[in-house]
């Protein structure tokens, strides 16, 4: 009768893959060398969409523009267990997501020169468009898993977003819902330790963002957000569970966000040079080449070689975004509503 | 046909479209054990399942974006926010989202889901029960705002909003629930959206309203020559109709539950005052309630126009 | 390397008074007789409110009104522990609270009635109004527990609401500032588990409400809300705590919800008679009558007495009401803001 | 005297009355160590502590909730919002609450609290960092709003609203923020709210407008003999000022950056066609964005109105 103990709650961390590029081979993915190597071109494309984003903004040829450098494998890792099924529930900062699941790269180019044409992906991926509100979007993974499940579909929803959204209503009102519905959601926070100028201890007094999950009996879990294998594997367990009925996930990829919060943003003004060398020396990319090397995957030429080629498709999608014609004055009438009321009409004639 | 109160009218018209269309399903707070806090949904969870209508979290703001989740996932939600005072806790995914997913992916993406939710004055309820804040909506493109101000015109404008390809806000008079039968058909029928309704032919003075201020309209203007609009849409509203009957009265009163100020009778006034002005005698007369804090039920009757107050207001438009 | 634990969570439960009226010794809170009275007095001088307010309600003197009726000792044995300097927040079910205060019952009744003046408190007291829209009042207790520590003041600020307001987003953007500011605030949950007719399990898929505290990095605690000495307990610890700089605590009494949710709602279509006379049973009063029973302080005798004066008090209150005038339409005017706008001076002169 | 900018003033008001009254404090999203994503509280932190100067966690409603708690307890504190399109989140709070407490309780707490954050167009950001929503809190009795359009009013207003003994949302036309610098003094002052400035006379035309469309009216008109208003304070505005030049120019031209329906435009033009009809030569034109979703940056020129359609409009009622 006196103080008695409920339950307790394990918040546990997952890593596989070393900064020396060693991995667990108990918790190692079974990944083929064909689908490792896809992962590695796949992180150098979205590392090359990144660099040439900040270059083009710089030139004015780009609006403001969020980098992900840092946060590749969080995103290619979390990307690549998906199924063509699922559903993608993006934030702002996931363009390694989108380059994953072959979203046309000169579509993301669109929409961050500041053309919502942009946002419009082929109707074959399951991809929300960006959102800007952080964490607003978190609501409509959890629509789209009860959807799913009333439908009998298979598709498993993935929402994306960072250690600032965890303090919004939305996310908390999002798991808390699906918990209690027990949907086929997973929820992937890119911890990147920062939202702006606000780093993860002002954020939130919790030690993880994963023990979250105890608020709304949803499993959660830490993994190395730079550890690509780590990465993969939690989402496909969690996907997995999903799928079969087991509920939603909450994970946690504690990554680094490397480069200004956005090119509007100068770091510098609120975090060390220190803690940013100390990230970079964390760097995913390195640590999949060095695990690649000594798999024989990979050596100077190799890096070189996908280097180029994903220049090459960058170099593509670039063009192929400046070619696109202007958008029309109309196309903000037409895209308002199915039908347009008759003032609507004339503001549209006016203008 | 069947004699009918609005409740049940806005319960025939979601139990038909449920049954025609398996993409229409409820969510919102008690709206499947309880059948909704006014027995708007009573009997729809027996007939149709937990999974078509859903008991939620207490969370407004989830409930309207869980409704654009599964809007742009193909299906067609109806959402019950429990009063429009809660409304507000949702205002981000409405305006954000909702009123946006089209134009944002340039159609890839749609939100045809209908928010319901009680609405306005008269009833001696809590705090924040009786609100009566359409302009706010009213201002949000890529939204529609409806109000029916009876049963027949609630079940078809319901079933037109659930099969509208874009977000629509039915806002449901509290006070009519159970006020006002009528005659309204047992099987599905619509209402079109963007029409007003002439609910009273006359011919010296137009009296726009709706919702449950239409019924005191109607008794206000008892032996003049009025005509009484009843708008239904709110957004977009039916400026033709409107005009048409300006252009033959020259006289206008505008007559809503909300504050006075940016409340949407300025809409309609200034509306008026740019493309009718040529034919008005008179000027422009909004009754409303005034700028201030929406009281409890003890000085609600001080704060929402009366009968005597819009009879006064027609009866000096009328001498110009 | 491999999956590593970073933490576990333990979530306790605090019972001291059992059904039979024994108590724990051991965690027994320091309460003179004179003490343990006043609080029984307190209970039954709110049970008697609330009797009466269901009554006028019915009769038609009283507008919609929300039963307290079962969760007396989690809101008399929480106001008990609180300090004049104290602070509080409460949604609209604490009438238990106020009455504890002396909050003027007369005021009570006028707000139940329809009439905002119900709501003016005496300036001795720092009760916020009551909060209709469920969940809202939480970061105002955030926000006075940041004034309080700025000021330097000793107030601890308690914060109160239902099980269904923990799934709003602002309970948790609340919590979550409270933790990360480490605030002189406690927040109690009086879990009655109905959110209207939303029963605990579909409202969170969390086993308790004193887990959400993980998710914060605060300390949470479940108690037996129909046991008044450990609500007594756990709120001075963590009144006791804040005042010394040591944070939030989250306070989950678990109690039960026995009338409807208001006058207007009927509970009988959503749960079970045998539910509810379940809890029935566990009549957080006769508990304490049966304790103090044990401890020579109560009888029939004393019952009885105690409950006379008790209903003269509320008779006096509901004179006291009645015979106030009537509200002036201007007062809605004077009472929007401290000056009128012409337009807003016009409207007065002409309602 | 000295030069200064709009953000240069900003941060000088509110350092000024920070260093003033010991009961100004402010909190926000990146507010202390970064100075704003502006740099309008740059410095503050530094001088005031990070007791005064808070970087909160990234929740608007607890943001606009928190400031409403500490002013219940007796600060003043300045909330920032970092951009308008996320005041959304807010809104209930800030309608539900900031505009309701001193009625709610009949005086015995109010909120003497400041929001602020950037507004409107013209600036090339990212969606939703462009929002002009100001009718939407028009709406709300109980709560003030502000536009300056220009660094000494900014400073005067920004005082005069944290000395205001109720919620005053503020509202800072990001495009002006380091466009146009002015004569401001170092020292205090207030600019009173509730008054209207007249920007420019004439007599044949009224031109209303505020925040960054200022500068665009004052091109479009060169030339013609027209007199612009800057309203200033929105909510409540300056009907007298509106009135007095509608009485001597007898045309009108309202211009937002806001859609049309139902904008703070509609408010005053209703204002007019009720009050000052009599006045009247010419309908009263608004010019304001259409109805649509606010476009990102590569269409937003097509759609805030530009010098061209303001002088359009007012060419045309000048035919009358
Ligand atoms: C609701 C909302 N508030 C504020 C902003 C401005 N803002 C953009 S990103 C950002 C920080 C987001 O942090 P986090 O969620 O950790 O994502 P990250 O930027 O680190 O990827 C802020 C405050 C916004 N876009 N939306
Ligand atoms: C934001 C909001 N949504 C809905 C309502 C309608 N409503 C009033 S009380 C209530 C249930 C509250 O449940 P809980 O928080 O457990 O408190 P309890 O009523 O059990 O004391 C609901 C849905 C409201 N008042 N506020
Ligand atoms: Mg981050
Ligand atoms: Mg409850």
């Amino acid at each position: 009768m006196p103080e008695t103990t409920l339950a307790s709650h394990a918040i546990h961390r997952l890593e596989i893959l070393g900064e020396d590029g060693d991995v667990d081979k108990a918790l190692m993915p079974e990944l083929s060398d064909e689908r490792i190597v896809r992962m590695y071109e796949m992180m150098v494309l979205a590392r090359s969409f990144d660099e040439r984003a900040v270059t083009l903004q710089r030139e004015g040829r780009l609006g403001t523009y969020p980098p992900i450098l840092g946060q590749e494998a969080a995103q290619v890792g979390s990307a690549s267990a998906l199924l063509p099924c699922d559903w993608v529930v993006p934030s702002f900062r996931e363009m390694g997501v989108h380059i994953t699941l072959g979203y046309p790269i000169h579509r993301l180019f669109q929409y961050w020169g500041g053309d919502e044409r942009g946002q419009r992906g082929p109707e074959s991926l399951n991809i929300l468009p960006i959102c800007v509100a952080v964490g607003t979007q978190i609501p409509h993974g959890v629509g789209i898993a009860m959807a799913a499940r009333y439908r009998r579909d298979p598709a498993v929803v993935c929402t994306y977003f960072g250690d600032g959204a965890t303090s919004k209503g939305d996310f908390h009102e999002g798991l808390n819902m699906a918990g209690v519905f027990k949907l086929p959601a997973v929820f992937i926070c890119q911890n990147n330790q920062w939202a702006i100028s606000v780093p993860l201890k002002q954020q939130t007094a919790a030690a993880t963002i994963a023990q979250k999950g105890v608020a709304y009996g949803i499993d959660g879990i830490q993994v190395d957000g730079n550890d690509i294998f780590a990465v993969y594997r939690a989402t496909s367990d969690a996907l997995a569970k999903a799928r079969s009925g087991g509920g939603p996930t909450l994970i946690e990829c504690l990554t680094y966000r490397i480069a200004d919060h956005t090119t509007a943003d100068d770091a510098g003004r609120y975090r060390t040079p220190d803690e940013v060398a100390t990230w970079r020396r964390k760097d995913p990319l390195l640590r999949l080449e060095r695990f690649m090397a000594g798999r024989g995957l990979w050596d100077d030429d190799v890096g070189r070689r996908v280097r180029e080629e994903a220049v090459a498709e960058i170099d593509r999608a670039v063009l192929a975004m400046e070619s696109a014609p202007q958008p029309e004055a109309e196309e903000m009438f037409t895209n308002t509503g199915a039908t347009l009321s008759r003032r609507q009409i004339r503001q549209m004639e006016v203008i | 046909m069947a004699v009918m109160n609005m409740v049940q009218a806005i319960n025939s018209a979601l139990a038909l479209e449920m049954a025609l269309d398996d993409r229409v399903l409820l969510l919102g707070e008690d709206v499947g054990r309880d059948g909704g806090v006014f027995r708007v949904s009573e009997g729809l969870l027996e007939r149709f399942g937990a999974e078509r209508v859903i008991d939620t979290p207490l969370s407004e703001s989830a409930i309207v974006g869980a409704a654009i989740g599964m809007a742009a996932y193909g299906l067609r939600p109806v959402a019950e926010i429990q009063f429009m005072g809660f409304t507000y806790a949702a205002m981000d995914q409405l305006f954000t989202h909702a009123a946006r997913l089209r134009s944002r992916s340039r159609g890839r993406f749609t939100s045809p889901l209908v928010v319901r939710t009680p609405y306005g004055g008269g009833i001696k309820a809590p705090e924040l029960h009786e609100e009566s804040s359409e302009a706010i909506f009213c201002h949000m493109p890529g939204i529609k705002v409806v109000v029916p101000s009876g049963p027949y015109c609630a079940k078809g404008l319901l079933t037109a909003a659930i099969r509208d390809p874009d977000p629509v806000l039915f806002l449901e008079p509290t006070r009519l629930y159970r006020l006002i039968k009528e005659e309204v058909p047992e099987s599905d029928y619509l209402v079109p959206m963007g029409k007003a309704r002439v609910a009273r032919q006359g011919g010296s003075v137009t009296v726009v309203s709706w919702g449950s201020m239409l019924d005191t309209v109607l008794k206000a203007v008892e032996g003049r020559d009025a005509e009484v609009i009843d708008l239904l849409t709110l957004s977009p509203f039916d400026v033709e109709t409107v005009l048409a009957s300006v252009a033959r009265t020259g006289r206008v009163v505008i007559v809503h539950e909300a504050v006075l100020s940016c409340g949407l009778g300025a809409e309609i006034a200034a509306t008026i005052a740019e493309e009718g002005i040529l034919h008005l005698r008179a000027p422009i007369i909004r009754v409303a309630a005034p700028d201030v804090t929406m009281p409890m039920p003890r000085l609600e009757g001080r704060y929402l126009p009366d009968a005597a107050r819009i009879g006064r207001a027609v009866d000096q438009l009328l001498e110009y």
